[in-house]
């Protein structure tokens, strides 16, 4: 089967600055990738790269059959990003928030309620403003607003951070079932244990090259 | 596309071509130097400062086809089997030269409103347009400075200079709507006399060849600088996998 | 989904963030009746005021419509969401379409409350029978506006030190509105003895100057406000 | 640390940014000089213009110093700054002296510019013997104008929807500066066929007017930060 | 000796809501503090109040001997506080913005320089400005920021939260030389294992009241 997605000598500037210096990396569908390496080391680059909002310099990147290298906007509506910030809409309440996110990929309102709840959202806070959750209970929003979206390749930067510990939980089983369900997980993060335990593959990101 | 810019970074920016425009042109202002400031003559009623007008109108058609050619560059770039960066940098370069070039305009055409109207500006049409089609290449030369990549940098900038293009004409015919010529020429076109036309003409032809020269080295100088950008990525791409060897 | 559903979630998006947040309503407002009050101030001199009303009106609808687009985009990029929005693969025609929509309704009734306060501010005396093309050149001039801010505001939402890049871009772009509208009110009002009819070419200067950045936007608003 | 050193730490900080990002430089002059010129194609009447050009210039440098203030704020609420600054118990007052400074020499860049574009695009005529008068105006209502921004811009800072809170609160206090500034131009300009001498006693008011502000805002911007 | 952080029955609102609702602390001197508890629990809230950030509605409050329910900038110039956000200046180079808070305590170049040396910023990175930094850049240029305030009582908000590993390391030694030259620390977290390894005590917040 051909793999989700595919970079090969993939050089991304910033600035003028090299963070990605010759990228190759392969993954498979259905697989759970790790990425991890030092601050700094590129992995942010790579996983903005992968959808679409940074531009490839050289080299080739295919992404869900879509070479981005030529048309960064071709692979999108299949993807599903967290970046290290939320993309929440603050004076929008956590549940207009998902149906937002939601509507934009036409996700019944039962699809949406099931997002909130699988995040824990569905009590209380479902009503409250964003501007005024915790900074967990805005992670946990973020993540059901990517629930929501249904993509077939989830690109999470460090989204264990800020999550208590029945968050992470969800979070694991939630990029389970996704996996399980052929959907393409590659994650970023610091918390090797907790990701290690998640991942079927890990790969090192070092000075904007991939080691595997 | 002709290759215009056959440069590395080693390199100087002329060519023989080039040289010779420059020599050109170079004579061409000196020609116009001498016609303009002592063999053309005064005016009856401007006296001596008819003689802005060698340097004023000329300048102002320039600025006018600078923005052409940067309007029909950055329609080539868009085009996409004419892509190239070169047609970004020409565009690039000409909006430059071309405010420049409106620069002078209004400076010289202040000067000589104070000289022969008494005051420096009016809300004249033609003066207004001219304000605005300024301000308007001041901001598309701030929308190319705002950093990307090159081919970003490319189709943002060459979308505003479009949408510039057919802006132009809407902004010049609602000004002259908005505000009917009120203050005559003193030269009006008849009253010219051959050797003053001849200046003119000399004038026009000397910016012409300065337009072309400034556009060519310019476009160079954007080149090597994006050149220089990929030589710099070259190395810092190796600083950036030696980052990688330590660890 | 089409462009045209994409910009009705979009521009139902942003009103409900209006109704929740109520800043137009209750700051920018009063923003814009007082940049009335201070022209009044800054002019001082009667007679002159009631002649250039009409211009007044259209030149505090551009002051207030810069912090319009700035709020408009603000929501956007304050926790990238703008990114979200392009990594979702949301139509950029349809982002442009929508914010444009959710902000011609705020023009809208910020238009209508300046226009009553050149009425009872500068004594503007509004003739009958000029209703209907003052009606027309509000629409025409609003719709123009919102896509001038639009495409601009997308265009700077990207850069740093947007605040101040977005007036420089905008404003001679939204000469011609000003001009546009200005003479057409005029026209509508009957000031300095203008009639209706003399207001009609304008209205299609301005549906031009519409026409122009409504394509325009919905075909590049993808590549601007790509950084 | 003294109030006043720590003025001066925050003075240079800001400059720095300045520097820096060369915002203002690059951004809010052109919108200025742009600004001036709007006002002259609204008002359409050049006689008019001459008369009103000491006016404007003031309108054109409050709408311009919104901007600043927003910038200037805006770089400390971006990433939670002026929180930091709080705990860190550096004093509101020096914070506040520090911002004013800071932004007073960016409006007195920017003051200058538009007398430029008064001079040029309205042909106001400056007497020389009005040129101290001048001078004195000029510094005066640039204090009181810092020191009103700085003051509004950190109340405003806190607030949700900021973009549109500060000119709701900041342009009816400055009233009183564009009334006397610009009065004390017309004396100083000859406008109108103003002496001199009529000059001075705006100046009173306008002096009056920072010291009112300069005094409140050192002792009270501390409460009003704090959210 | 008198203890640095004394709370009892504190309630503290935001909005109508109740984020501490009748919290009773100690921390002693010297003492490095885990907090722990779900998100939502009152955390950064705590924190927020400890620093002088937060009013003080109900309930007495003393910090570093100061009475912040009467006067919460009291204790202030002696407090240091690393929030969610990192408070630096984009537009400013990383030795800039540290510079800048040092200068705030008085610091000199030296101390300036070492507190660089201290998060590994002393390179190449040193000079860029912040704006062009990775998420853990930044996170460690506040850190920077906060060793070269020299503060008694040291408040972090999960300070490991995009940290790699290195960064962790550097981060735990510092805060334990810190506590151990007299210095107070409390940090709240959900790395609990890194964080429960570095602490002496730890309490459980939930519902905006400690439990020990
Ligand atoms: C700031 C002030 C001025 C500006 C911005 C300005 C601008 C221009 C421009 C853009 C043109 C080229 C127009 C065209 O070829 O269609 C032009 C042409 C010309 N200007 Fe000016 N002008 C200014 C002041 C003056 C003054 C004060 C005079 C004379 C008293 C003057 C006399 C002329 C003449 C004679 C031409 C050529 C006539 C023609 O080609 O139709 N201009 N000016
Ligand atoms: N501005 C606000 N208005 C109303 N309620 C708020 C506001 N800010 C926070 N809250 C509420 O206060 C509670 C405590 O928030 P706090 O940020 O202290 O939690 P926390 O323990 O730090 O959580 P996390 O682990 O997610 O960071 C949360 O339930 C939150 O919803
Ligand atoms: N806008 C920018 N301009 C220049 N350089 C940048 C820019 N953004 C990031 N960088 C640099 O690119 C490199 C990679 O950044 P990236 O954010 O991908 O790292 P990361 O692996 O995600 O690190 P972290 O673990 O800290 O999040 C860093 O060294 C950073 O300094
Ligand atoms: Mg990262
Ligand atoms: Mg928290």
């Amino acid at each position: 089967m051909e793999p989700v997605v595919q970079l090969s000598g993939v050089v991304a500037v910033l600035g003028g600055f090299p963070v990605l210096a010759g990228a190759d990396l392969t993954v498979a569908r259905g697989e759970i990738l790790l990425l991890r390496g030092p601050n700094g080391a590129g992995k942010t680059s790579l996983l903005r790269l992968c959808a679409g909002l940074l531009p490839v310099e050289r080299g080739t990147a295919i992404v869900l059959g879509h070479d981005i290298a030529a048309d960064r906007t071709a692979a999108r509506h299949r993807v599903g990003l967290l970046g290290h910030s939320n993309g929440l809409y603050a004076d929008l309440s956590v549940a207009d928030n998902v149906a937002f996110w939601g509507a934009t990929v036409g996700a019944t309102r039962d699809e949406v309620a099931a997002s909130l709840d699988r995040m824990g959202l569905s009590g209380r806070l479902a009503k409250v403003p964003v501007a005024r959750l915790s900074a967990g209970q805005r992670r946990r929003t973020a993540l059901a607003c990517l629930v929501a979206r249904r993509a077939e390749l989830w690109l999470l930067d460090e989204p264990h951070a800020g999550l208590d510990a029945a968050g992470r939980d969800d979070l694991d089983a939630t990029l389970r079932e996704a996996a399980a369900a052929g959907a393409t997980v590659m994650v970023a993060s610091h918390e090797l244990e907790r990701a290690g335990a998640l991942a079927h593959r890990v790969v090192d990101i070092v000075g904007g090259q991939v080691r595997e | 596309m002709p290759d215009l810019s056959p440069v590395s970074i080693a390199r100087p920016t002329g060519t023989r071509f080039s040289r010779v425009l420059g020599i050109a042109s170079l004579v061409g202002i000196a020609w116009l130097v001498v016609f303009g400031l002592f063999l053309s003559p005064n005016d009856a009623t401007q006296k001596a400062g008819v003689r802005i007008l060698y340097i004023h109108v000329p300048s102002a058609w320039l600025a006018y086809l600078a923005f052409i050619v940067t309007g029909v560059s950055s329609a080539a770039y868009l085009f996409k089997r004419t892509r190239s960066l070169t047609w970004d940098r020409i565009a690039g370069a000409s909006a430059e030269v071309g405010v420049l070039f409106m620069g002078v305009t209004l400076v010289s055409g202040s000067l000589w409103g104070r000289i022969s109207w008494g005051i420096f500006w009016t809300w004249d049409s033609r003066l207004t347009t001219t304000a605005f089609l300024f301000v308007t290449y001041i901001g598309y030369l701030a929308v190319r400075g705002l950093g990307g990549t090159h081919q970003q940098r490319a189709r943002r900038s060459a979308i505003i200079a479009l949408l510039a293009t057919l802006e132009v004409p809407l902004v010049h015919f609602s000004v002259k709507w908005w505000r009917p010529l009120h203050q005559q020429e003193s030269v009006a076109e008849g009253k010219l006399d051959g050797l003053m036309l001849f200046t003119l003409f000399v004038g026009i032809i000397a910016f012409t060849l300065l337009y072309v020269w400034l556009v060519l080295h310019r476009q160079r100088v954007l080149a090597m600088e994006d050149a220089l950008d990929d030589q710099g990525l070259d190395v810092a791409l190796a600083e950036r996998r030696a980052e990688g060897a330590q660890v | 989904m089409s462009t045209w559903r994409i910009a009705r979630l979009i521009a139902a998006k942003d009103l409900r963030i209006e109704l929740r947040s109520r800043v137009v309503t209750n700051q920018v407002l009063p923003f814009a009746a007082l940049v009335m009050v201070m022209f009044a101030f800054a002019l001082d001199n009667d007679n002159v005021l009631t002649r250039v009303a009409p211009g007044l009106v259209w030149l505090a609808t551009m002051f207030s419509m810069l912090v319009l687009v700035q709020r408009s985009f603000a929501v956007e990029s304050a926790d990238g969401a703008l990114d979200a929005l392009q990594v979702a693969g949301v139509r950029p025609g349809g982002i442009f379409l929508g914010k444009s929509m959710a902000l011609a309704a705020q023009l809208a009734v910020l238009e209508v409350v300046l226009l009553l306060a050149a009425i009872v501010l500068y004594q503007a005396e509004v003739a009958w029978s000029g209703a209907v093309l003052l009606v027309t050149t509000f629409l025409a001039a609003t719709t123009g506006l919102a896509f001038v801010g639009t495409l601009y505001g997308g265009l700077a939402a990207g850069a740093k030190g947007r605040e101040t890049l977005l007036p420089l871009l905008m404003l001679p772009v939204v000469a011609p509105v000003l001009i546009g509208a200005t003479r057409a009110t005029e026209a509508a009002f009957g000031t300095n003895g203008a009639s209706s009819s003399e207001g009609w070419p304008w209205i299609g200067l301005l549906v031009l100057f519409a026409a122009l950045f409504g394509t325009g936007g919905t075909l590049a608003f993808g590549s601007l406000i790509d950084e």
